[in-house]
């Protein structure tokens, strides 16, 4: 991780979002129906249409208004909610850090869950252990988030009540409650993943236990619980692991339906609102914002791989 | 091809997925033949009916089969993912293989632009284009494709980059044959097998997108009977009426995991390496 | 006295689709205390295969229909998969062919030269982390605390089979299997390591099983020379008689079809005329970024004549620029310099036209991937006649031209062997009749059984169509047979180019004679 | 009531009504405690006069007071003002406002304070949409701090009534001089509740105001509102006790909260309906009989059935429902297939007629509306595509623009306020063109006549017409379905859908303690 691989990295992350804010900006102006409309809904006049239009600045040529966007983003300052006249900015990043709690909550929950099924799985290689597992990682995959997210809330809060049904409680105000609220929608999100990952462990511990080196440290007389803990494991996480980074933007983006049914404000959430109201502050402040997280936690998958795998560390 | 299929079936993953998708394809073809009721013919006395001999997979708020429903359905589910995954990775490895085979900076600048793109999460890229282009399911599947095509051009490069620096191709390149003759007929052809068997496994992904969609009001529109809207409509009646939930939910599941069993079943039937 | 390693009547099949198929024939071997054994075969004879039996690591549709496996006093076969644990390493030691491949690139080389060390010797960490130096610096390595700590991505190849060796040696075993352990690595670190061994052996008496396709180096180690051919074992001798008196016939076509630079192949002289003359050649891969240094030129301004007819070799290690020089002259790469082919004077990509492309082409290396899988035979051969003009029903007379029989068009590239996918690629060069072919190390991968038919093959042709050759390989041995003259390249710099009778000479380089002393000439 | 002088009717006073709970309790409501309750949607803004949906209407409820208020019987109550007097013409309106009342930061109401809100609410720059609700408004003047005198355009009866509406809630004549739009994130009312903390898409908390003007009121300390946007999760927080009211549920839903151990499902008919939205000024539409045979194609009964779930009453093609006053009980449309058959081809459509009818994608029972319609239609010789459409394409471009499409409408408070907004020739929002001169004529009749027989008896006619003439075909009127826990006491689903008087609201024996 020379100065000049870190300025990279740097780079592309400027670079991606100016391209993601370059497309979002193009995607809002050819939004049909404007934001004016949409706003005051079924009770507009003319007059008070054109007076918030003239309000918003939905007037100016579109390169205009990028660039005046472009110039107050750069200063930090995302613009006003056309919906609730809120700075949009801080409201997108606490629906941001909703969301993260949720995705990283996940992903921990995940890693605990997948990587031994996953492991598991190649070990027994073929026998009924691998089938079993196999056949929980297609059911996984293989129903929509909501009807997921539906079928446990059925089970866990309708019929057993052992969990909240939806809301979510900040684990500022209290943490227990927080928890409890978390559960269910940390759990849907996971059976989702739970079922990427393990594919993904079972595949890439596989590959790697038919590697030379896995191959020559058995060779050399090394106990199966090395090989295996010291040697193969290790290997085998890496690539997982980024990949999961890289989830974070399936996570942040993805879970809108779960956010919505869990009554999560998160980002994801936060955007379907503001793409079916037309705000556009909000979209394009949402978008990038996610965008730039994906970037970043790119970033550092990038660094944590580079750091564990030192032999991509100059590439 | 016939070798290939032998081995697929030869695996259980593989036969059973195939098999699945046989009965999901007889479905498409013969589905609105088969089907006992007209989809959209609705029976204010049928409301909510259970499961039963009238109904047998019940009726739901509209008195309408199910069962119709699920058999008609079939034709607007599961091409509309196939054709949006098609698209999306067709147009995802013109560019993959494009992009290895130009090489240096352009490879750089698309696959950096490429990446920046991916960015946009797939459903939330697909729902801003939904908002832009209008609701039906027409605009969805172009959604799709384009939710899809940047994962696939990434897929498609990391295996055209290996092809680009096979020397068949340099070959090609020495002897002086043109960039079409070398993307199309040297690399397009040896990158195939991972483009297909993502792209299998990615269908199951694209009728999860479409329901979603449907979910969110944005997909197929009623009184279309598409699987996921038929599951995003059931679920407020979920208590009422489970079975106008359960009936597309499996038939949403058979799909995914039959695309997954063939797409799975493929990696290993073109893969030797786990053949000693 | 018991010999330390003993094979009796071993036979092996591995179960197919299509029933079994015999790997091993009824092999019996010995090897005593303190004796290195040569195990000698071409590829597919079953020499791995005899390795992994002895280490007891064969593919699960291995069947062992008959003999015994001895270390020592120790029945291998019968061996429960803990007890395996303790023997592999302790008593049998193996050194592998790839030493980049055979390190974990995740963990640090101290972590595993020290877990093998703690493991077989019974150690604590200290200890046996001082041994570990200890052992590193014994194989010549420098500042081996410093080795210690680094990946294994962090020191060079002839380093990691250092380290590899290190270990090896270092848990004391009774036997040591060498697989090929110097054919991944440059013709000088490779004779660097076998001096190491040598050094090794005498030091500790070790008995071992040295595996190689490479019948010259296998007399310079061993004490004893078995040679396997598909499964049989035809010979068996004393290292020292192996050339001198080959019995098998078998053995005696292994003998025959090793290049010795004394035995030329070409008589002829090149004619007069210059066909292409390359000057200030400058191969740079990828340029410098904002934040990225550029790497250095792969070649430095370098240049040479061939003549019409001419054979030119050009010789030097993997990263010493010959192949981007062949890059370069067939527009594979970028490059700053001029080239001039009889009228025609290039200055870039652009320049080269049509027919400097025909005139002009290039067989590669490795006979795998020189084919589209996707194209059957006569699809591959008809681009040249597509793109340059000729006829499409010349197929079947290019494939004579390479003895080939015709019905090959029909085929696609997975049904050939490896030595026939290198006659369709030379065949595709031919195809376009061309003044110059430039061999990129073409025979590298082939057994040295098949690289004298091709060599053969080439000349014949060669002498059919007055061709000029650029022969790219890092065997010197080879190239003294046939070109005329020989540039010897490194770092990106010619260092020698000379006619081939002046290699024996006093005034060459010092690379060029290291080059010469890693080379091994055959006994005898 | 139909007793009493004509000035009595509209003259309205706080004398035995201020302070009264609506309901007779056997014991006094208990004070205290947290409410915490449900809405599906965001309340996303909280500026008093742009509030649009019921949510927000909600909010500004608790935090602001009107002059005057409506009551669940659609008669307004004092609230702000404690007494008001037309003139002989009902064009001059007096108003006495309550004394000692304050806003939440201390300052004392007067009549500037009505006068600038009312003026701000006319103002279009404001882009208030009570600007035209808010009644014909000439002039608004400060008598004396206490007094405020409206003047009108025109005569007008309902002008109590239309004080009540949604967006006139009145804020301090300080606010609007000096930063009117800092209501969009703050709050200064007169209301029962003061605003604790606001964040729209999560949580909103609202606390007791200890200086409202009804001592007595109200009963809660605090009430939290979480926005829940899945309705079916929504009912299952319900049903486990997370939540002590939700604002309003769909059919399914409620069934199943009809079955769930301590909670009280709550339902009442009134006037909000789905319509069917005819261009009486285009083809084909533009001729009666196709009308009156799309009209005789419906079942209406069935209608009920698959749009609202069985828990509505049919529509008879006018806007008024028995939850209206005025309401004419027009034996119903039976569906009439040959008939409504005949009437096409006499319009020259012997072949049946190909259709585009818009839905928007909210609310989902637009789509279901058409999608049911489409199948009764058919066998009248209508082929009807569907199309659905997201509510923002919708308003731009569908909205008062179309010629087929399902409009959505809450229940007015006067009838006139209903006529006026959709069917008159000049009505806000003139969606169907039917431009009926005497339809017009009758309706300004009855707007200012104050005997309520012959009101009832022009309505009635109003009502005729429409029946006959069929500018849009309303099928189904919907009734509200709400739900709480049974613990809580005093919470009337109001018929207006966005009255919500939760200032009425206690908690009773059984009630969780909240911190």
């Amino acid at each position: 991780m020379t100065p000049a691989w870190f300025a990279r990295r740097l780079m592309l992350m400027v670079y991606t979002v100016i391209v993601v804010s370059m497309l979002v900006f193009t995607i809002t102006q050819i939004l049909p129906a404007d934001a004016a409309q949409s706003l005051l809904g079924e009770n507009a006049t003319p007059e008070m249409l054109a007076a918030l239009r003239a309000k918003l600045g939905l007037g100016d040529p579109a390169w205009l208004q990028y660039a005046h966007w472009a110039r107050h983003v750069f200063t930090g300052d995302f613009g006003i909610s056309m919906r609730t006249s809120l700075p949009v900015g801080p409201e997108m990043l606490t629906a941001l850090s909703r969301s993260l709690l949720l995705a990283v909550s996940a992903i921990l929950v995940t890693l605990a869950v997948a990587v031994p099924l996953g492991v598991l799985a190649a070990l027994r290689q073929g026998k009924l252990t691998d089938t079993g597992v196999s056949l929980i990682a297609y059911l996984g995959v293989s129903l929509p988030e909501f009807v997921t997210a539906t079928l446990l809330a059925l089970l866990l809060a309708d019929t057993l009540h052992w969990l909240p049904a939806t809301g979510y409680v900040s684990p500022l105000e209290d943490f227990g409650d927080s928890i409890r609220h978390l559960a269910l929608p940390v759990l849907t999100v996971s059976v989702i993943l739970v079922a990427h990952v393990m594919r993904m462990m079972r595949s890439e511990t596989l590959d790697v236990l038919k590697s030379d080196y896995i191959r020559a440290a058995r060779l050399r007389g090394l106990p199966e619980r090395t090989v295996l803990f010291r040697h193969a494991l290790r290997n085998a996480l890496l690539p997982v692991v980024t990949i999961i980074a890289l989830d974070v933007g399936y996570l942040l983006g993805g879970i809108i339906v779960i956010e919505e049914i869990f009554a999560i404000p998160g980002i994801g959430r936060a955007l379907m609102v503001a793409i079916t109201t037309r705000d556009l502050p909000s979209i394009q402040a949402g978008a990038l914002i996610m965008a730039a997280t994906y970037a970043v936690t790119n970033t550092f998958a990038d660094m944590a791989y580079a750091f564990l795998d030192r032999r991509i560390r100059y590439d | 091809m016939t070798e290939l299929f032998i081995r697929l079936m030869r695996r259980p993953q593989g036969f059973i997925g195939v098999l699945l998708l046989a009965l999901i394809a007889a479905a498409c073809l013969f589905g609105s033949a088969l089907a006992p009721y007209a989809p959209e013919k609705i029976d204010f006395l049928g409301r909510f009916r259970a499961p039963g001999w009238q109904n047998w997979l019940g009726a739901d708020q509209f008195g309408r089969d199910i069962l119709s429903r699920l058999m008609v359905g079939a034709r607007s589910t599961v091409p509309l993912a196939f054709i949006a995954t098609f698209v999306g990775s067709a147009a995802g490895a013109i560019i993959g293989v494009g992009s290895a085979y130009l090489g240096g900076r352009t490879d750089e600048a698309i696959m950096r632009t490429n990446d920046a793109v991916m960015a946009i999460p797939g459903l939330l890229m697909a729902l801003l284009l939904v908002s832009t282009l209008g609701n039906g399911a027409g605009n969805a599947v172009i959604a799709i494709a384009v939710a899809f095509a940047p994962g696939m051009a990434r897929v498609t490069r990391s295996a055209a980059l290996n092809v680009r620096n096979q020397d068949y191709v340099k070959a090609a390149i020495a002897r002086g044959e043109g960039a079409h003759w070398i993307i199309f007929r040297e690399m397009l052809p040896n990158v195939m097998a991972p483009i297909v068997i993502e792209s299998t496994i990615r269908v199951s992904f694209a009728v999860m997108l479409f329901a979603t969609l449907s979910f969110l009001g944005v997909g197929a529109q009623p009184p279309a009977s598409e699987w996921g809207l038929m599951v995003a409509d059931a679920r407020q009646y979920m208590h009422q009426a489970p079975w106008g939930l359960i009936a597309p939910s499996a038939a949403i599941a058979l799909t995914a995991i039959a695309f997954n069993l063939v797409g799975d079943g493929l990696r290993d039937a073109l893969n030797p390496k786990d053949e000693r | 006295m018991i010999p330390a390693l003993a094979i009796k009547n071993y036979t092996l099949d591995y179960v197919t689709a299509a029933g079994p198929v015999r790997v091993l024939h009824d092999i019996s071997l010995q090897i005593a205390p303190g004796e290195v054994l040569g195990l000698v075969g071409e590829s597919g004879s079953g020499k791995s295969s005899l390795a992994w039996a002895l280490m007891r690591h064969l593919p699960d549709n291995a069947s062992e229909v008959a003999g015994s496996l001895q270390l020592g006093d120790i029945d291998l076969q019968r061996l429960s998969p803990r007890a395996l644990t303790e023997i592999r390493g302790r008593r049998l030691g193996m050194v592998f062919q790839d030493p980049s491949t055979s390190l974990n690139p995740t963990l640090t080389i101290g972590t595993q030269i020290t877990e093998a060390l703690i493991r077989h010797r019974g150690l604590k960490r200290r200890d046996a982390s001082s041994l570990a130096i200890e052992l590193l610096g014994h194989v010549d390595l420098n500042n081996p605390a410093a080795i210690m700590r680094r990946y294994p991505h962090e020191i060079s190849g002839g380093e990691k089979q250092r380290v590899v060796i290190a270990t090896a040696f270092g848990c004391q075993p009774d036997v040591i299997l060498f697989d090929e352990p110097t054919t991944a690595l440059d013709v000088i670190t490779g004779a660097r390591i076998l001096e190491l061994f040598a050094r090794l052996r005498r030091e500790t008496g070790v008995a071992a099983l040295y595996i190689s396709h490479d019948l010259a180096l296998v007399t310079r180690v061993a004490d004893r020379v078995a040679v396997l051919e598909r499964g049989r074992l035809v010979e068996q001798a004393p290292a020292a008689d192996i050339f001198r008196a080959p019995r098998h016939a078998n053995t005696r076509v292994l003998v025959d079809a090793v290049p010795r630079p004394e035995r030329r192949l070409v008589h002829d002289m090149p004619r007069d005329q210059v066909l292409l003359a390359a000057s200030d050649i400058e191969v740079q891969y990828g340029s410098g970024g904002l934040f990225r240094d550029a790497p250095p030129p792969a070649t430095k301004k370098i240049g040479f004549e061939v003549r019409g007819g001419e054979i030119l070799g050009l010789v030097g290690e993997s990263g010493s620029g010959k192949s981007s020089m062949a890059r370069a002259l067939t527009g594979l790469a970028r490059f700053s310099g001029k080239i001039s082919f009889e009228a025609h004077e290039i200055h870039g990509l652009r320049d080269m036209n049509a027919a400097y492309r025909r005139d002009v082409q290039i067989i590669f290396q490795h006979p795998d991937s020189s084919l589209n899988p996707r194209h059957r035979i006569d699809e591959i051969l008809s681009r040249p006649l597509k793109l340059y003009g000729g006829d499409l029903a010349d197929i079947p007379r290019l494939l004579d031209q390479v003895r080939l029989p015709a019905s090959y068009a029909n085929r696609w590239p997975h049904q050939l062997s490896g030595g026939e996918k290198q006659r369709i690629a030379i065949a595709r060069a031919f195809a376009a009749r061309p003044k110059l072919v430039i061999c990129d190390e073409i025979t590298a991968p082939l057994d040295v059984s098949v690289q004298a038919q091709i060599i053969e093959l080439l000349l014949s042709l060669r002498e059919a169509t007055g061709a000029a050759f650029l022969f790219i390989t890092h065997d010197l041995n080879l190239i003294r047979q046939i070109a005329h003259r020989i540039a010897v390249m490194r770092r990106g710099e010619v260092v020698d180019l000379l006619p081939f009778e002046d290699f024996d000479a006093d005034h060459v380089h010092p690379y060029t004679r290291e080059l010469m002393a890693a080379s091994p000439v055959p006994v005898g | 009531m139909l007793s009493v002088s004509r000035r009595l009717f509209l003259a309205g006073t706080a004398i035995g009504l201020a302070g009264l709970p609506r309901i007779a309790f056997a014991e006094a409501p208990k004070r205290g405690g947290v409410l915490r309750m449900s809405v599906d949607q965001a309340a996303s803004v909280i500026h008093p006069m742009q509030a649009r949906v019921n949510p927000e209407y909600l909010v500004t409820e608790l935090l602001y007071s009107n002059l005057t208020r409506l009551k669940s019987d659609m008669t307004v109550e004092p609230d702000l003002a404690i007494s008001w007097e037309p003139n002989a013409t009902l064009t001059e309106w007096t108003f006495k406002l309550r004394p000692g009342v304050t806003f939440h930061d201390g300052s004392p109401l007067t009549a500037d304070d009505v006068v600038a809100t009312i003026n701000a609410i006319l103002d279009p720059k404001t882009a208030s949409p009570g600007r035209t609700n808010v009644g014909p408004i000439k002039e608004v003047a400060a008598v004396d701090p206490l007094t405020v005198k409206l003047t009108l355009t025109g005569a007008y009866a309902d002008l109590p009534v239309a004080l009540t509406y949604l967006n006139a809630r009145i804020v301090p004549a300080k606010v609007i001089a000096s930063d009117l739009a800092s209501l969009s994130t703050t709050a200064n009312g007169t209301g029962p509740f003061k605003l604790a903390s606001y964040e729209p898409d999560r949580r909103i908390v609202v606390e007791r105001n200890p200086a409202y003007y009804d001592p007595a009121r109200p009963y809660l300390d605090r009430i939290e509102l979480l926005v829940y946007p899945d309705r079916t999760a929504e009912a299952s927080a319900m049903i486990s006790g997370e939540i002590d009211l939700l604002l309003t549920t769909t059919p399914g839903e409620y069934e199943r909260l009809v079955k769930a151990d301590g909670v009280k499902a709550l339902r009442t008919p009134s006037g909000q309906f789905l319509n069917i939205n005819l261009g009486c000024d285009q083809k084909p539409f533009n001729d009666v009989r196709v009308r009156q045979a799309l009209a005789l194609a419906v079942d209406r009964e069935a209608t009920v059935g698959f749009v609202a779930g069985g828990y509505g009453t049919p529509g008879n093609d006018t806007p008024l429902s028995s939850a209206y006053h005025f309401y004419k009980n027009i034996p119903l449309k039976k569906p009439d297939i040959a008939k409504a058959k005949k009437l096409l081809a006499d319009a020259g459509y012997p072949n049946g007629i190909d259709l585009t009818l818009v839905a928007s994608d909210k609310p989902s029972t637009r789509t279901q509306l058409g999608v049911a319609v489409r199948e009764m239609a058919a066998a009248a010789g209508f082929r009807i595509n569907v199309q659905t459409m997201p509510h923002a394409t919708y308003l731009d471009q569908v909205w008062k623009k179309g010629n087929f499409y399902v409009g959505f409408y809450n229940m007015q408070p006067t009838a006139d306020a209903i006529f006026n907004l959709l069917y008159t020739s000049n009505a806000a929002w003139n969606e169907t063109h039917w431009n009926n001169a005497d339809f017009d004529k009758v309706i300004d009749a009855a707007r200012v006549e104050a005997d309520d027989a012959k009101r009832t008896a022009l309505y009635a006619k109003a009502q005729d017409m429409m029946n006959a003439e069929v500018p849009s075909v309303i099928s189904a009127f919907f009734d509200l379905l709400a739900a709480q826990r049974s613990y809580v006491d005093g919470y009337v689903l109001h018929p207006r859908g966005s009255v919500f008087r939760l200032d009425m609201v206690s908690l009773g024996a059984g009630a969780p303690k909240r911190a």
